[in-house]
């Protein structure tokens, strides 16, 4: 008879916290030293990579940020490797939010890709960061059916002035939408993609890509799954970055949680083939 | 302008939260709660302060350009705060009901097509494709668990003999899906340790680590001393 | 002919069909036609969870997620509160301690009335209390960090979490099973449900939370709304069946009927 | 009255949003916009009564000297700072950027990476070969996983295509599946909500 001390029930019912400090473990060693997996590189991200660039040099280009701060490990390094290729290719990028915490982001991006955001010469004419519009959904239809119904941008300028968006009248001008999020890409795809036909880029976290597969690639043109993503975006850009780094702390996590299963399991199934007897 | 120290006073900052809530995952204690606390009263207030600059921004303003069009959502929100009011509270309705019924249309018209018609649309399979083994087995999967699965949730009455074979082909679709789903997110949620530990290898936050290691074994000890019962196993 | 927009008549013709269908059947029931609805075993649970919280005279706490009334959590918020109104009428009658959060201050107001309809209705107005309405914050996570608190300081016995969730659910969840509560998830956003399959006792799979409302109620009118999504699946299932073995013979009929 | 005109509005406001989306009139195509923008207003103000009742909640806890006072004490403080600082300043001023980057920020990634942490826990624990159904969920979890992190790749150069099959073919019936049973359930709510039956949003408790 197994007893509530035996090693199978041990197995079975280890206390949580010990299965928290091994994952924290499992993550923080790697990090430091990184053994280096090679990661290879998946078609999604490779039509990513191809759709941009097959664009002319000078196509308007939307980001649109409906990320939160909390996705931000795994959909900012996504972000400052497509905006990198943007840059290489002279595309013109509007930066839009749907999330409040978006324009951190979009500036942030900018900075580091162009070396600075609002005081940059090409602000307003290459690049732009038109701030947050809440609203989710109703936001997004109304900026798809005018995007100048925004009027000041995130840094309180007079938008109408601003070069880049002179030759707007709807999302028709938009020659590819990239969706920035960690909840949902569908809201897009109905406002954007189904009513104006606009191409969508899905830079998301690897939750959201079930979700944006049922639209690839018809309406979602490519997607970069989370970190992975961004870590074969960066190679594919040259730019290697901290989504390459993680790489190895991301394989070590997946192997400590499978040996977790596993443990769970033998210990389940020990006790169970042996109670009939 | 923000200076050197500054920013190392923010990384210290940030640091020290992430540490507080992640005392949480030993036990809920008053060090997390406070972070806690931290934390509802800065994402609410930011919160407050991005609502207000929108409404300031796209409806004040243009008022007060002239558009007159904007008084009417400003005056019906202030209904809204009816609801404060023991003998008018229902008016409170008035607005609500407005709101309700925009978010609800928009919804309920675009996703009748982009969820419903669009996915029967994308099914439209050919249950046989010549000289194509692979696709032919992937096209009845995918035909047959579509239906199998929308015949699962069938309401009216439990399903019996051949619709119970294809309602359990659904049901076990659905396991898949569900196993998928979580295994591709675990990737993300890690994605996000990864990000916090990033963070706290920053110098002058890397000075927290060992002074929460040490933290946490005072409390670990601190509590084998107070019970020396062992502690519950798997949470229940 | 009505100026549609374009690509979207094939929609309008099943959006019309289904309606008409399910407004029918209303109709029907009105009637007296009752319709017959299957044992639902997670929404049963429901009633399991409130007595559970009676039983140990410790709290029950319910959320319709961070959901708000417009765009695509709406309809799942809307559920959510219908199902609230259900409990609130359970625990007012046994006087079970109830706490309601939500991170929408729209919602707000709804929940409130909901609630205090509920107490009134069992006959319990003094019962109801005030600070059991818990606007926590707007922002996704903060709101999480604030109901997990709850559950473990509160000691929380049930934790019914049924509406719209997104990135919180496993956390909301697995922190609810770390106090010890008996839990309950529904929601229809899909890449959600897995985390609530794993943690939780029971779970209202996508459209079983629309249906929980109605199925609770035991209102004939409601019920067969229910019966309703079952005769829209049966048209969906038979699109699907026609169009997949016409498509095998190379007939694109109704592919052509959904291009229009 | 008290119910007749809410529920008349939001029939009239549905129906409008509805034909907005399938028909190209240009009256209703403004009207219908114009109304997706004003709510967007309307609901921005009641942030408001979020805030009302959330100090009122906080105030009493501290007045009445229930436990966690200073806990409540904490939260007043620092969202008066964060509204004050915000409308004195503006939103993207450098300080208040500041503030929302060292303490939202690091906070907001701290709670959301829990759920790295519970999802390990709740996997050791339900993924446990107990029937069938759980069998086939751990199984599809650990493929997945595998075909993710590249030391899945090092295992088996075939976990990648496998997890990617499980992702294209069966998850994509799946999800597609569970989808078009929400379109419906969100009709039926619909037609029960313009009927006059599903009343719970209008606060009548369904």
């Amino acid at each position: 008879m197994a007893t509530e001390k035996d090693w199978t029930h041990k197995l079975a019912t280890i206390d949580p916290r010990v299965i928290f400090l091994l994952l924290l473990i499992s993550v923080a060693a790697p990090l430091l030293m990184p053994f280096g997996l090679p990661v290879g590189i998946s078609p999604p991200t490779t039509s990513t990579f191809k759709f941009i660039e097959g664009l002319p040099s000078g196509s308007l280009v939307v980001s649109a940020f409906d990320m939160s701060a909390a996705v931000a490990p795994e959909c900012y390094p996504q972000v400052a490797a497509f905006t990198t290729h943007l840059k290489n290719k002279n595309l013109k990028i509007i930066e839009v939010a749907f999330d409040s915490a978006g324009p951190m982001f979009a500036d942030q991006a900018l900075r580091d890709v162009f070396g600075a955001s609002k005081d940059h010469p090409l602000y307003g004419k290459n690049f732009i960061n038109l701030g947050y519009i809440a609203g989710g959904e109703a936001a997004m239809k109304t900026f798809a059916g005018n995007p100048k119904v925004i009027q000041k941008d995130f840094y309180g300028k007079d938008v109408k002035d601003l070069e880049i968006m002179q030759p707007l009248s709807s999302a028709r001008d938009f020659k590819l939408l990239i969706v920035i999020s960690g909840s949902q890409v569908d809201n897009f795809v109905r406002q954007f993609g189904d009513p104006h036909g606009v191409p969508i880029v899905g830079a998301v976290t690897a939750v959201l890509v079930t979700r944006v597969m049922p639209y690839y690639p018809a309406k979602v043109v490519g997607y970069l799954n989370g970190l992975r993503g961004a870590a074969e975006y960066e190679q594919l850009v040259k730019r290697p970055g901290i989504a390459l780094a993680g790489m190895d702390a991301q394989s070590a996590a997946h192997l400590l949680v499978i040996i977790f299963i596993i443990v769970g399991n033998v210990g389940y199934i020990v006790r169970k083939t042996r109670r009939p007897s | 302008m923000i200076g050197l120290d500054a920013r190392l006073v923010g990384i210290l900052l940030s640091g020290g939260l992430t540490l507080m809530a992640y005392s949480f995952l030993y036990r809920e204690n008053r060090v997390s709660r406070i972070a806690e606390h931290i934390y509802l009263g800065a994402a609410t207030g930011y919160g407050v302060v991005l609502s207000a600059k929108y409404v300031y921004d796209n409806a004040a303003v243009p008022l007060a350009k002239g558009n007159t069009f904007w008084a009417i959502p400003l005056l019906s929100s202030l209904l809204l705060y009816f609801y404060f009011s023991k003998k008018h509270f229902w008016l409170y309705r008035l607005p609500t009901a407005a709101i309700i019924g925009v978010g609800t249309g928009i919804v309920v018209a675009a996703d009748f097509r982009t969820r419903l018609t669009e996915q029967i649309k994308a099914t439209l399979l050919p249950l046989f494709v010549a000289n194509d083994p692979y696709n032919t087995v992937n096209n009845l999967i995918i035909v047959f668990g579509v239906l199998g699965a929308l015949i699962f949730f069938y309401f009216s009455k439990e399903l019996k003999g051949p619709t119970r074979t294809l309602a359990d082909f659904g049901k076990y679709i659905l396991m898949v899906t569900f196993g998928a789903s979580f295994g591709q997110t675990f990737m993300a949620r890690i994605s996000l340790i990864i990000g916090r530990v990033q963070s706290l290898y920053i110098w002058p936050a890397s000075i927290l680590l060992p002074l929460a290691a040490v933290l946490v074994g005072v409390a670990i000890a601190w509590d084998r001393r107070k019970q020396r019962t062992p502690r519950v196993s798997a949470g229940k | 002919m009505l100026p549609f927009a374009p690509g979207v008549v094939h929609s309008f013709i099943l959006l019309v069909i289904s309606s008409a269908v399910m407004i029918v059947l209303l109709y029907a029931s009105r009637k007296g036609r009752v319709p017959k609805i299957r044992k639902l075993a997670a929404i049963d649970a429901i009633d399991e969870a409130i007595g559970r919280a009676t039983e140990m005279g410790r709290p029950l706490h319910f959320t319709p997620g961070i959901g708000d009334f417009y765009g695509y959590d709406a309809p799942m918020t809307i559920a959510g509160i219908s199902v609230l109104g259900h409990v609130a009428r359970r625990v007012a009658q046994y006087n079970t301690p109830l706490i309601v959060t939500f991170a929408a201050p729209e919602i707000e107001p709804v929940i409130t009335d909901v609630v205090k309809q509920a107490y009134l209705a069992a006959g319990r107005p003094e019962r109801f209390n005030p600070d059991s309405i818990r606007f926590i914050s707007t922002r996704q996570f903060a709101y999480t960090a604030g109901v997990v608190g709850i559950l473990h300081r509160e000691k929380v016995a049930a934790n019914l979490m049924i509406g719209y969730f997104a990135g919180e659910s496993i956390i909301i969840a697995e922190a609810g099973f770390l106090a010890g509560a008996i839990q309950i998830g529904a929601t229809a956003n899909t890449y959600q449900i897995p985390f609530f399959v794993v943690a939780c006792d029971h779970v209202l799979v996508s459209e079983e939370l629309y249906a929980a409302g109605a199925y609770l109620s035991k209102d004939p009118v409601q019920l067969a709304a229910i019966t309703g999504q079952d005769w829209v699946r049966l048209i969906a299932a038979a699109f699907l069946v026609a169009g997949c073995v016409l498509a095998t013979f190379g007939i694109s009929w109704i592919a052509d009927f959904f291009k229009m | 009255m008290k119910l007749k005109v809410p529920l008349a509005i939001t029939i009239i406001l549905v129906l409008l949003q509805v034909t907005d989306y399938y028909l190209k009139v240009p009256v209703i195509n403004t009207v219908a916009a114009n109304f997706t923008v004003a709510i967007l207003v309307m609901s921005a103000i009641a942030v408001g009564i979020g805030i009302i009742s959330l100090t009122r909640i906080h105030v009493r806890r501290i007045v009445k000297k229930r436990p966690h006072s200073l806990e409540s004490a904490i939260m007043l403080i620092t969202l008066a700072i964060f509204i004050l600082v915000g409308a004195v300043l503006g939103s993207g001023d450098p300080s208040y950027i500041y503030m929302f980057q060292n303490i939202i920020v690091p906070l907001d990634s701290a709670m959301f990476s829990l759920a790295g942490f519970f999802m390990a826990s709740a996997a050791y624990r339900a993924f446990r070969v107990r029937s069938r159904e759980a069998m086939i969920l751990l199984v599809a979890a650990v493929i997945v996983m595998l075909g993710q992190a590249p030391i899945g790749e090092a295992f088996w150069s075939g976990f990648p295509i496998l997890s990617q099959w499980i992702l294209d073919v069966p998850n994509t019936g799946g999800v597609r599946a569970l989808i078009m049973g929400i379109a419906i359930g969100m009709l039926s709510l619909t037609i029960r909500m313009l009927m006059g039956h599903e009343k719970g949003y209008l606060g009548t408790g369904a």
